[in-house]
């Protein structure tokens, strides 16, 4: 199976951040938003998270990232740019393993875009989580 | 003679205890459920859709030798 | 008067959001929002925008910012961090005036906590924006 | 004796050609005006609101020596 260049092995940096933001346009945007997900220390029953390992079907995340993206530039017409970025494989407790950045000539769109992206990454993104306790066991996540 | 490709995901990979498998199959999604939940009871208890040849697909649809087929169960990325 | 916290001379960087990310809670923290004011090469009937020189009223606005941030972190339950940056003096073109990051634990309410930010900042923070055009004229905006 | 001092923000720093200025003076926000404009005719039809000691205040709050007002145009931040 072909890697996705949606898909990055392991945490998510600030540095992905600086990149997006040296190639962005530099003239019409006016409004540049970023969506990071995080890994929560959360309890579950006498259990504590401790990262979560993603698995993916990459060539499907390529398919639906570029849909994803596709349909946002045709359904707001100020947004300029969509970039989505994914981990997977391991991330610890309070590392990133979601990108999303929105770029708009103007904040309204903005918004709505980044609000509309982080959604429709949930609902269509062929990624899974499971996630590892401080007791060595794990749970696939259902929702 | 050419074999379908099946690859499972999240915790259906934990069930079937493998990611992928060869196959000789021919016939449709839902015939190919019908083997499978044989093969792997705890199957039938599993929210899932299937995909061929990477693409979201229902259970009438055809499987022919060389497809790709997966299981997908509820995303759960971000 | 003294110097705002709040209020950086000149534009802001990228620096400014791993700095931000740095300091954040690496436990609760599961959905991390930013939002980057950038300055649009408008048109303007025949001129270019090349550049915004900012003005601000520092003791206003630092009593702004901190009634911004406590008005969300009361109104959001799910918020637990807000910073605000925004830059004065002359910021050009493409070069980034305003940094907004929220941190929630969940992503719902970190949408609308940023959303709800940048409103209040538009609307109440005590800052004023000159618009330098490429004929070396420039504009007092209104509104 | 002890001045007020005025602070103009934004475009009527340019109206008034300066950004801050002391006065000797007492009374309400709303004499302090009537003086202003007396002095920056283009001052009347200027949208503006007052803060006084950086507060934002109403026409009919007191001005005494000492005291820091400034007049603050609509926000233009962001």
């Amino acid at each position: 199976m072909e890697a996705s260049e949606y898909l990055i092995q392991g945490p998510l940096s600030s540095a992905f951040i600086s990149g997006i933001l040296d190639k962005a346009d530099k003239k019409q945007v006016g409004a540049h938003a970023f969506f990071l997900g995080k890994i929560r220390a959360d309890k579950v029953s006498d259990k504590r998270v401790v990262g979560i390992e993603y698995s993916a079907y990459d060539n499907l995340v390529t398919k639906a990232v570029q849909i994803i993206t596709s349909s946002l530039l045709r359904k707001y017409d100020d947004l300029t740019d969509v970039q989505i970025y994914h981990s997977k494989g391991l991330v610890k407790v309070g590392e990133i393993s979601l990108i999303v950045s929105v770029s708009c000539g103007h904040r309204k769109q903005a918004f709505a875009a980044m609000e509309d992206c982080v959604e429709q990454i949930k609902a269509n993104l062929p990624v899974w989580k499971k996630e590892l306790y401080d007791d060595q066991s794990h749970k696939w996540l259902e929702k | 003679m050419e074999t379908i490709n099946i690859i499972y995901f999240g915790v259906l990979s934990e069930i079937c205890a493998k990611s992928t498998e060869e196959l000789d199959f021919t016939g449709t999604l839902d015939e190919l459920q019908n083997l499978l939940i044989q093969k792997y009871p705890d199957l039938a208890s599993q929210h899932f859709q299937y995909s061929l040849n990477q693409e979201i697909s229902s259970l009438s649809d055809s499987v022919k030798p060389g497809d790709e087929v997966a299981l997908l169960p509820p995303f759960t990325g971000g």
